[in-house]
C-alpha cells in the first residue's frame, strides 16, 4: 500500500454553512480519509452527501469548523504556494471550468511561471508535452476552450491539474456531465496518469461504475458522514452498510440481475434535516428500533481489519432490499 | 396486425441559415407498439434528442424538418403549419432533462398537471385538479394532495421528474417520448423512476421511447434498442441480442465503454476520435474514420442500414460479420 | 435607506466644493456679504453642526423655509407634488402601455422584420433627449396638427388630463427604450425556457401557453425592471416639465436654482429622492409576492 | 442539450477581429462607419466648416437652404452647419471625457467589491443604492446648482453620479466569476489574488463595461445637451447642441428646422453609438 505515511490524511473534517434562515447546517460532519502515493479512492454518494464540499476543503477552497487535513504528514492550515500544488482539482462541468477567454497555452504557462516549473525556453516544450500526455495535439494549446468538445475540455482541464506536478488529483464528478463514452476515456486517463506519474487520486463521482473501473478503495458517504469503507473488491461483492447495497442495486447494468427486487424508498432529506438514530433508517429495508434510536459508529466489520461500516448490522451480509 | 402506435419513416432534419444547411437526422426509421419501448442510444450531437423534437414538429429556430412521415395509429399527422400542435394533442407527450427547468417556476405543482389535464384533457377546474391529485398519486408522490400545493423549487430532483411524468400523463397521451429523463438524478433516483416508467408503460400500454447516451439504462427499459450515430440510425434490434453481439463496430464500442459494477477493475475501453460535427461528416460510412475495420468501400461507397440475418435485427455496416462479441 | 438618503442629501449638498453664496452673490461680491449670506444659511458653521440641525429639522419634518417664497418648504413641495405624481403615473402608464405590446412582439417575431423594426426604433430612442422628443411631439400634435395643448396644465379634469398625454408621452419615452430592449430580452429567455417547450409538447395550446406560462412569468421582470428605471423617470420629469410649463416639482426645482434657493433645491432633492426609494420598495414586495421562489425562499 | 451543442458546433471557428469578421457584424459595420463619419466632420470643423460657428450676420436671419447656407442660417445669422460641426466639437468631447473617471473607477470599485466581498462590498453597496436612488437628473442639476454651471461642473456632476452603474454592473458579473470554477481553479494552481484579478477575473467582468461605455457616453452626451438646453450646461457663446435647440424653440412656428436639426445630430451620435455597443457585446461575447 505505499509508504508508510499517506500523501493525503483527513481527520474529523467537518464543515457547516448558514442556512437561509441563518442556522448552521452541517454538510460534512466528522468525515476521515486516507490516500496514500499512487493510490485511487473513490468517494461516492449522492447529491447532498457532502461530497464535493469534502473535495473543495481538500483543496483549500473552504475552510472547514474543524478537522486536520495533512499532506505528507504536515498539516495545511495555513497553505503556501507550494501546499497548493501539491493539490490539484479537476471539476464537473468542463464547459465551466475553463477560463473563456484565455487561451490554453496562456493558462498553462502562467502556471509553470508562477511555480517556476520550468525555464522561459523549456515552457514551450513542457507545455506541448502536457499536452500529449492528456491525448490532444500540441495545436491545441493555440485555441481558447470554445473550439473544444466536452471530453476534449476535460483533457485540458486535467492538463492543467498535472502542470503543477501535484501529489494528488481531487476529480470532482468529472465523467457525470459527459457521455458515457467520452467518460470512459477520461476514467482511462486519469488511470493512466495515476500510474505514470505515481499520482494519488480521489475520484468523487455518484456514479460507483465510474469508481469501479478505476478505483483501489471505495468510500461511500450519505449525509455527510462516510457509511462504508474498505477495499474495492469487498465492498462490491459483500457491502456491509444497506445503503451501499442500495446503491449497487440501483446503478444500471448491461447484463439484467436475476433477482432484482424492490428498490429503497424516496430520496435523501436535505443536509439540514437529519433523521435521528441512524440517518438512513428511514430508507433503509432493514431498520429496527435500535436505528432510530442510535447513530452507528463507523467501526471496523469483524475479520477484515481493512474495511469499516457504519451500521448496527455491518456484521452480518446486506443482502439489501433484495431479499424482502 | 393493427398499425403500430408511433411509426416514424424517413424523417430528415437538417441544421442551418440560408446559405449553408447540414442534416442532422438523416431518413431515421422506426416504430413502437403501444405497451412496448424503444430505446435510442448516441453520444452528444448525434441527432438522438432532435429526432424526438422532429417527432413532437418541436424543433428549434435553426433546425427544419425536410421530409419524412410521423403516423399515428395509422393516421399521418402534419410536421408543418398550423395543425402540427392540435394533432398531436393529447396523443402525443414528451417528457425532458432537466425537470427544474421543464416546470414553470411560478405555479404549483399540481397545478401545471391540472391546467394540462383540464385544457388538454377536456375537464372542468374541479374535475381538472382531482384527476392531477390522482395522477401525482399515480407517478409514486406521496401526499399528493399536499404536495400539489408545492413550487417546483420546493420539490426534489425525483419528484420533479414525477410531476413532469403526471403532466405527461394528464394529456393521456398513447405514446410517450423520453429525452434523457433520468440524466439529471442519483443513481437510487434514476432507478426508482425508470421503474415506474417500465410499470406506466405496462399499465396503460403506452408506447415509450427512451433517448439516453448510456447503453445500461436503455438495457434496463426498452425492449428494442436503436444505436444512432451522426445522425443515422447505424443499429437496430432487440435489446438483449444487439448487447450480447453488437453487429456494429460503433455498438461495439459504446458497449465496451460502459463500465459497470459487475465488471470492477476493467478500465474502460474508448472509441478513438470524436464524433464529426455536422457538415463536416466524412463521404461514405460516417463512422469509417475510427473504425478499425474500414476499407475503401467503407470510405467510398453508400452503407445503408439493412436487416441481418436474425429476427429484427439491422445493421449499417459492410463488415457486420467480422465485427466479434464483447 | 431613507436615512442614507437624506445623509447623501447632505453631503452632496454641503460637501462637494463650491460655495452657493458666491454663486448667488456673483464673482464681484465682496467676502463680507459672502460671509453674512453664509451666516444667514448657517454654512458658516462645522459640518458636524450642521448635520446635527439638518437631522434635527428631517425628524420634525421641516425642510426650512424658502428664501423666495418665504412660506415653508414642505407646503410648497405639496403644492407641486400632485401636478408631477400625475405625471410620472401617467408616462408609468405610457410605459407599460407601449413596451408589452413591442417587447411581445418583437419577442414572438424574432429575427423576422417586426422584430428588427422594434430594435432598430428602440436604438434610435436611446439616443433621444427627452426635451428635444417633447419639442418634436410639440411641433407635431400641438403646432401642426392642433390636436392637443402646447402646454400649460389645462382646465376642469379633461383638460388636465389632455394637458398630460404629450408630457407622458415625452417622459414614458425617456426609459421605452430601455425596457423594450430588456423586456425583449427576458421574453426570449420565456419563450425558450424548457417549461414552455414541455407545455407546447404536452398539448397546450399556443394562447394558453402565452397567456399562463409566459405573460406570468414576464410579469415578474417587468416590475424589477421598472423599478430599476424610475429613478431615472423621474429624473426626466424635471425637464419635460419644463418644456410643457407644468407646474410641478421639476419646475419648482429648475426655478429654485436659478433663484439659488438653497433650501427648496435640498427640499425637492430629499423628496423626489425618497419617493423612488418607495417606489422601489413597492415594485420589490410586489415582485417578490409575485415569485414563488422568493416568497417561499 | 444536444440543440445547445449543435448550435456552438456549427458555429465552433476562430473569431477575429478582421474585414471578414465586420462583414459578419452589420450591427457593429454600420455604426463604426457612422461614428467615423460624426467624428471626422467635428474633428475637421475648423477646416470644413464654411463659417466661424459665432459669425453673425443680422441682414440674413432665420433663412432657409441655399448654396451659402446648405442648412440655412439662425436668428442672428450664424450659419446652421457650421454651429452644428462646431457644437458637436463640445458635445462630443465633454461626453468621451466625462465617462473616463466613472469607467475607471466604478470598475475598480466594482471588481474589488464583487471579489472581496464582506464589508468592503457592504459600503460599497450602501453607497451605490443611495446615489442611485437619485433620480439621474435631480442628483445632476442639483450637483451642477453647487458646483457652478459650466463644462466643469457636468465633469464633476458624472464623476459624482455616474461611476455607481459601472460598480453595479461589475459587482454583479464579478460575483458570478468568482464563484466560477475557473477562478476556482487558479486559486487551487496557487496563483496570487492580483494574478487571478487581472488575469482571470478582469477580462471576463470588464467587457460588459466596456460595452455599458458606449451607451454612457450617449446617456452623458444627452445629459449634457439637456442641461445646457436648461441654460445649466455649456455656456453661451459656445456652441452646443442643447442651447441651439433651445434658441431654435422660439421659432419653431417659422423655422422648424433651427430647434430639430441639432436633436438630429445627438440621435445620430447617439444610434452610431448604441449600433458599436451592441456590435462589440456581439464581439466580445465569449463564443
Amino acid at each position: 500500500m505505499g509508504s508508510p505515511t499517506p500523501v493525503l490524511s483527513v481527520r474529523g473534517l467537518t464543515v457547516s454553512f448558514a442556512s437561509a434562515q441563518r442556522e448552521r447546517i452541517l454538510a460534512v460532519d466528522g468525515v476521515s480519509l486516507q490516500l496514500h502515493a499512487g493510490e485511487s479512492v473513490g468517494l461516492v454518494g449522492e447529491s447532498g452527501s457532502g461530497k464535493t464540499t469534502v473535495a473543495r476543503a481538500i483543496a483549500g477552497l473552504l475552510t472547514p469548523d474543524s478537522g486536520k487535513i495533512e499532506l505528507d504528514g504536515t498539516s495545511l492550515t495555513r497553505r503556501s504556494r507550494s501546499d497548493r500544488r501539491a493539490i490539484q482539482l479537476v471539476f464537473q462541468d468542463p464547459f465551466a471550468s475553463l477560463n473563456p477567454r484565455r487561451r490554453i497555452r496562456g493558462v498553462l504557462r502562467e502556471l509553470l511561471h508562477v511555480h517556476g516549473l520550468a525555464s522561459d525556453p523549456e515552457i514551450e516544450a513542457r507545455c506541448v508535452e502536457l499536452m500529449s500526455l492528456v491525448g490532444l495535439p500540441a495545436a491545441a494549446l493555440d485555441r481558447r476552450p470554445a473550439a473544444f468538445s466536452g471530453g476534449q475540455r476535460q483533457r485540458i482541464a486535467i492538463a492543467r491539474a498535472i502542470a503543477v506536478e501535484p501529489r494528488l488529483i481531487v476529480a470532482d464528478e468529472p465523467v457525470s456531465a459527459l457521455d458515457v463514452s467520452v467518460g470512459a476515456t477520461i476514467l482511462a486517463l486519469f488511470d493512466r496518469l495515476r500510474s505514470e506519474l505515481d499520482l494519488g487520486l480521489l475520484l468523487i463521482s455518484h456514479n460507483l461504475a465510474a469508481v469501479a473501473a478505476i478505483c483501489d478503495r471505495v468510500a461511500v458517504m450519505y449525509l455527510g458522514r462516510v457509511v462504508e469503507e474498505g477495499p474495492r473488491a469487498a465492498v462490491f461483492d459483500d457491502p456491509r452498510h444497506p445503503y451501499t447495497r442500495a446503491l449497487l442495486d440501483a446503478a444500471p447494468r448491461l447484463r439484467p440481475e436475476p433477482s432484482e427486487g424492490p428498490r429503497i424508498r424516496d430520496e435523501a432529506p436535505p443536509a439540514g434535516a437529519r433523521p435521528s438514530g441512524c440517518a438512513f433508517h428511514d430508507r433503509c429495508p432493514r431498520a429496527e428500533e435500535i436505528c432510530r434510536r442510535e447513530s452507528p459508529e463507523l467501526r471496523a466489520v469483524d475479520g477484515q481489519p481493512q474495511r469499516a461500516a457504519a451500521c448496527h448490522f455491518s456484521n452480518e451480509p446486506h443482502t439489501g432490499g433484495r431479499a424482502r | 396486425m393493427t398499425a403500430p402506435a408511433l411509426e416514424v419513416r424517413e424523417l430528415a432534419l437538417s441544421v442551418g441559415d440560408r446559405r449553408r444547411r447540414w442534416r442532422v437526422v438523416d431518413r431515421v426509421s422506426f416504430a413502437v407498439e403501444a405497451g412496448r419501448s424503444l430505446g435510442i442510444v448516441g453520444e452528444s450531437g448525434s441527432g438522438k434528442s432532435l429526432t424526438l423534437r422532429g417527432v413532437m414538429a418541436l424543433t428549434p429556430a435553426a433546425v427544419r424538418i425536410d421530409a419524412g412521415s410521423v403516423t399515428l395509429a395509422g393516421e399521418e399527422l402534419p410536421l408543418h403549419g398550423r395543425r402540427t400542435r392540435v394533432a398531436r394533442r393529447g396523443r402525443l407527450a414528451m417528457i425532458f432533462q432537466d425537470p427544474l427547468s421543464a416546470l414553470d417556476p411560478v405555479h404549483p405543482a399540481g397545478a401545471q398537471v391540472a391546467e394540462i389535464a383540464r385544457r388538454v384533457g377536456g375537464r372542468s377546474r374541479r374535475a381538472a385538479w382531482v384527476r392531477a391529485i390522482e395522477l401525482l398519486d399515480l407517478v409514486g408522490i406521496r401526499e399528493a394532495r399536499r404536495r400539489a400545493h408545492d413550487y417546483p423549487h420546493q420539490l426534489s430532483g425525483g419528484m420533479r421528474q414525477r410531476v413532469m411524468i403526471a403532466m405527461a400523463l394528464a394529456s393521456e397521451p398513447a405514446v410517450l417520448l423520453c429525452d434523457e429523463p433520468t440524466t439529471a438524478l442519483d443513481v437510487t433516483v434514476q432507478a426508482q423512476v425508470l421503474d415506474l416508467l417500465d410499470s406506466l408503460r405496462a399499465e396503460l400500454r403506452l408506447a415509450l421511447v427512451f433517448v439516453s447516451h448510456d447503453l445500461a439504462v436503455v438495457r434496463s427499459i426498452c425492449e428494442e434498442v436503436a444505436v444512432m450515430y451522426a445522425g443515422r440510425f447505424v443499429e437496430t434490434g432487440p435489446t438483449a441480442a444487439l448487447l450480447e453481439h453488437p453487429r456494429h463496430p460503433y455498438t461495439l464500442g459504446l458497449r465496451q465503454a460502459v463500465v459497470d459494477v459487475d465488471d470492477a477493475g476493467r478500465a474502460p475501453r474508448s472509441i478513438p476520435g470524436e464524433l464529426p460535427e455536422p457538415g463536416q461528416l466524412p463521404p461514405g460510412c460516417p463512422f469509417n474514420p475510427r473504425c478499425t475495420y474500414a476499407d475503401d468501400a467503407c470510405r467510398h461507397g453508400t452503407v445503408e442500414l439493412e436487416s441481418h440475418g436474425e429476427a429484427g435485427r439491422a445493421v449499417a455496416c459492410l463488415h457486420s460479420d467480422r465485427v466479434p462479441a464483447p | 435607506m431613507v436615512i442614507g438618503v437624506a445623509a447623501a442629501t447632505f453631503l452632496l449638498l454641503h460637501a462637494v466644493p463650491g460655495s452657493p453664496a458666491r454663486e448667488v452673490l456673483g464673482e464681484h461680491a465682496t467676502p463680507a456679504a459672502v460671509a453674512a449670506l453664509n451666516h444667514r444659511w448657517g454654512l458658516d458653521r462645522s459640518l458636524g453642526s450642521q448635520f446635527v440641525r439638518y437631522v434635527g429639522d428631517l425628524v420634525t419634518l421641516r425642510l426650512g423655509v424658502s428664501f423666495v417664497y418665504g412660506i415653508s418648504v414642505i407646503s410648497l413641495i405639496g403644492d407641486h407634488l400632485a401636478e408631477t405624481a400625475a405625471l410620472v403615473g401617467i408616462a408609468t402608464l405610457f410605459a407599460v402601455l407601449i413596451t408589452v405590446p413591442l417587447a411581445t412582439l418583437a419577442a414572438s417575431r424574432r429575427d423576422r422584420l417586426a422584430d428588427q423594426a422594434v430594435r432598430g426604433l428602440s436604438v434610435l430612442g436611446l439616443g433621444m433627449p427627452a426635451f428635444w422628443f417633447g419639442i418634436v411631439l410639440i411641433e407635431i400634435f400641438a403646432l401642426r396638427l392642433g390636436l392637443l395643448p402646447v402646454g400649460g396644465a389645462g382646465s376642469g379634469l379633461w383638460g388636465h388630463i389632455e394637458s398630460l398625454i404629450l408630457p407622458g408621452l415625452t417622459a414614458s419615452f425617456a426609459i421605452v427604450p430601455l425596457l423594450v430592449r430588456s423586456l425583449r430580452v427576458g421574453m426570449l429567455e420565456v419563450l425558450g425556457a424548457d417549461f414552455v417547450a414541455a407545455a407546447r409538447a404536452n398539448g397546450l395550446g399556443e394562447l394558453r401557453v402565452l397567456l399562463w406560462h409566459v405573460a406570468r412569468n414576464a410579469v415578474i421582470p417587468t416590475l424589477t425592471l421598472l423599478g430599476l428605471n424610475i429613478a431615472y423617470l423621474v429624473g426626466s420629469t424635471v425637464i419635460v416639465e419644463n418644456v410643457f410649463a407644468l407646474n410641478g416639482l421639476g419646475s419648482l426645482l429648475l426655478s429654485s436654482i436659478s433663484s439659488r434657493d438653497f433650501p427648496m433645491v435640498q427640499g425637492i432633492t430629499l423628496v423626489l429622492a425618497i419617493s423612488v426609494v418607495l417606489i422601489n420598495l413597492a415594485t420589490d414586495l410586489l415582485a417578490a409576492r409575485l415569485d414563488p421562489r422568493i416568497r417561499l425562499g | 442539450m444536444t440543440t445547445a451543442t449543435l448550435g456552438t458546433g456549427a458555429l465552433r471557428r476562430r473569431r477575429r477581429l478582421s474585414l471578414h469578421a465586420l462583414r459578419r457584424f452589420p450591427a457593429l459595420t454600420a455604426g463604426l462607419t457612422l461614428l467615423f463619419v460624426i467624428v471626422m466632420a467635428v474633428i475637421l470643423a475648423p477646416v470644413i466648416s464654411p463659417y466661424s460657428p459665432n459669425q453673425q450676420n443680422l441682414f440674413h436671419i432665420l433663412a432657409g437652404p441655399s448654396w451659402a447656407h446648405p442648412l440655412g442660417t439662425d436668428q442672428l445669422g450664424r450659419d446652421e452647419l457650421s454651429r452644428l460641426l462646431w457644437a458637436g466639437r463640445t458635445d462630443l468631447r465633454v461626453g468621451a471625457l466625462a465617462v473616463i473617471f466613472p469607467f475607471c473607477f466604478g470598475t475598480l470599485v466594482g471588481t474589488l467589491a464583487g471579489y472581496y466581498g464582506g464589508w468592503v462590498d457592504s459600503l460599497v453597496m450602501r453607497v451605490v443604492d443611495v446615489l442611485i436612488a437619485f433620480p439621474f437628473y435631480v442628483l445632476v442639476i442639483g450637483l451642477v446648482f453647487i458646483v457652478g454651471t459650466g463644462t466643469r461642473g457636468i465633469y464633476i456632476a458624472f464623476a459624482v453620479a455616474d461611476w455607481v452603474v459601472y460598480a453595479r454592473t461589475v459587482r454583479a458579473t464579478t460575483l458570478i466569476v468568482r464563484e466560477s470554477e475557473y477562478v476556482a481553479a487558479a486559486k487551487v494552481g496557487g496563483l496570487s489574488d492580483v494574478r487571478i484579478l487581472a488575469g482571470h477575473v478582469l477580462p471576463n467582468t470588464i467587457s460588459q463595461a466596456i460595452v455599458y461605455i458606449m451607451s454612457d457616453i450617449v446617456l452623458v452626451i444627452v445629459a449634457v445637451v439637456t442641461l445646457s438646453y436648461l441654460g445649466l450646461g455649456v455656456q453661451p457663446p459656445t456652441p452646443d447642441w442643447g442651447t441651439m435647440v433651445s434658441d431654435g424653440q422660439e421659432f419653431l412656428t417659422t423655422d422648424w428646422a433651427l430647434a430639430t436639426l441639432p436633436g438630429i445630430a445627438v440621435v445620430l451620435v447617439g444610434l452610431s453609438l448604441s449600433l458599436v455597443g451592441d456590435g462589440l457585446a456581439d464581439l466580445l461575447r465569449p463564443e
